[in-house]
């Protein structure tokens, strides 16, 4: 039988973007656990129940995957346009990766003004981990990869568009980009 | 009279107004005018008296107010059709009726919001070697990175939803101000001036000019209470200066 | 029991990023399925296996979200970042637009009495321009996004409460009179 931990854990599991790891589990829960056994009773569990995901231990933590039997269908969801496209946000965070790399997520969190996930764009290896930064914390250092320059033929970083070449393009359009009118708007309707 | 005011608790003056009805469980169908409008031009007394900013919607609905409160008080002529005259209130009742609603609603959806945010998105991943990454990114190209990261370059969140306006003044600008109303007289009182300042930027520098001033010696402050109005004074030997620099 | 239907829905429930539609699943499937029954039955087999997730209809499609009672864990898993609330005018800007949509600067500001801002609403996309209005000016035209939706949890935006609904609330709110006297939030600071 599951413990309320065991239940909690996998929560965590469920919830979590990127792998999830001992220490997390333990500030999260304030108590020490066996995590692996924890794993192995879940995966029994899914196993007995015909759930279609198994946990995963990988270098950096537990991921939960789904099972390789459902990839024949999950391969056709992910194919199926419009499903596979990269989000608003994923764009963005790739984009301010590009721009400022190596860079860290509290400073692409700034930028963007919400929290930001990784994990698409590490899994679709666009993005990787390029060390620590020294400050504070040592937050991950994340830059992008050999594969983003090649997907984009270029031969170096330094071949991105240049902020001032972004700037006159948009000068040209910006016919298009009316601004919103900013008039104090109360009206006295009486008169 | 000072007071702490926490004006952020209202979202402007029909927020205000319908805090008066709630509060004294006035019939929003029939406002007492002439108390309404003493509670609401008290609150924006204090307001004033503490220098902040009154947006101009709140002296839009004062005016509003107070024209209803004289039409009320004005004797009706013909009195056979007085129930076909249109009360008065009426446009301010169908105002607060309207805004009522949608107030409601945001607290409704606050709600909702508060709920939302305490379920996260699952995700498992998959062994997804042979999907092809290359139509995860077609919908982009290098140029809409740029355009991406420009627009949030341009769009950096500030700190706060207030929308903070350059402030023209200066401290220097502020102190030759304050030292060209010295010319006519010895002693200001601090409220004199602070009833032409409009924000609290200005306020602010108001207050730095001041010390400044202190500073150099070419005013010194008295204060009869504690949080009560304070006089700047002028130091004598420094008249002859003020001359020459007006 | 559940089918083998029911396992592959439920494989690409877990490997779907965005809400999965009707649409995507007959494509993955190749068959016609009653994805709101096989829905019903997960959820039902996640209640009975204290399973801590639920599948939530939104914005025309199925999602997985955890269930609320471990929110407490996974919170500290985020260290709450991230979860950014919208602030009480952004919210009142939002329920006029909500409901009025599509609606003009003016018209939410003449409602609210005061000047509204969108930036925010429209940064988080929430809302957005849908076109302009032909009316004086031109003034442009606000309305909610799918993601505002999906922010709320929303089907669609008919699953907003009435505004009769709204207005009976109002009433029972005025019948219960408040006994307790509410202080003016001023606080004379001499005392």
């Amino acid at each position: 039988m599951l413990s309320k931990t065991h239940k909690i854990v996998e929560a965590l599991l469920f919830a979590a973007t990127e792998p999830l790891t001992m220490e997390q589990v333990e500030v999260c829960l304030e108590v020490d656990v066996n995590l692996k056994n924890i794993v192995l009773d879940l995966n029994y569990f899914y196993d007995e129940e015909e759930i279609p995901i198994k946990i995963h231990q990988i270098a950096d933590g537990f991921i939960l995957k789904t099972r390789e039997e459902y990839e024949p269908w999950i391969k056709r969801l992910y194919q199926e346009k419009g499903n596979v496209k990269l989000s608003k946000s994923a764009m963005e965070t790739l984009a301010i990766i590009a721009y400022k790399q190596p860079v860290t997520k509290p400073e692409i969190d700034a930028i963007r003004g919400v929290s930001s996930y990784m994990k698409t764009l590490l899994e679709k290896n666009l993005i990787e981990m390029k060390g620590r930064h020294e400050g504070p914390g040592r937050p991950l250092l994340y830059g992008t990869t050999s594969y983003f320059l090649e997907y984009f033929g270029l031969n170096s970083i330094k071949d991105l568009p240049k902020m001032q070449e972004v700037e006159e393009l948009i000068k040209e359009n910006d016919n298009e980009n009316p601004t919103v009118p900013q008039e104090l708007p109360f009206q006295d309707s009486s008169e | 009279m000072s007071y702490k005011v926490k004006l952020d608790i209202f979202e402007g003056p029909l927020d205000l107004l319908l805090f008066f009805i709630k509060r004294d469980e006035i019939n929003i169908y029939d406002i007492p005018i002439s108390y309404i409008t003493k509670e609401y031009l008290e609150y924006l007394d204090v307001m004033t008296q503490m220098n902040l900013h009154l947006a101009g919607e709140f002296v839009n609905i004062a005016s509003l107010l107070i024209r209803i409160k004289v039409r009320m008080l004005l004797p009706s002529q013909q009195v056979e059709d007085s129930e076909e005259l249109e009360d008065p209130r009426t446009e301010l009742v169908q105002m607060l009726v309207e805004y009522r609603k949608y107030k409601e609603v945001s607290s409704i959806l606050k709600k909702i919001e508060d709920d939302q945010l305490n379920l996260y998105y699952v995700t498992a991943k998959t062994d997804n070697d042979e999907i092809d990454p290359d139509i995860f990114l077609s919908d982009i190209d290098l140029l809409d990175l740029g355009l991406i990261f420009n627009k949030l370059l341009k769009n950096i969140p500030k700190p706060s939803y207030y929308n903070i306006q350059d402030s023209k003044i200066n401290i220097p600008t502020q102190m030759q101000y304050l030292k060209s109303l010295f010319i006519e007289k010895k002693k200001i009182k601090f409220s004199e001036i602070s009833t032409h300042i409009e924000d609290r930027i200005e306020l602010i520098v108001t207050f730095l000019a001041i010390l400044e001033m202190i500073k150099s010696r070419f005013i010194t402050v008295s204060q009869k209470t504690i949080f009560g109005d304070f006089w700047l004074n002028k130091n004598k030997e420094e008249t002859f200066n003020v001359i020459q620099n007006s």
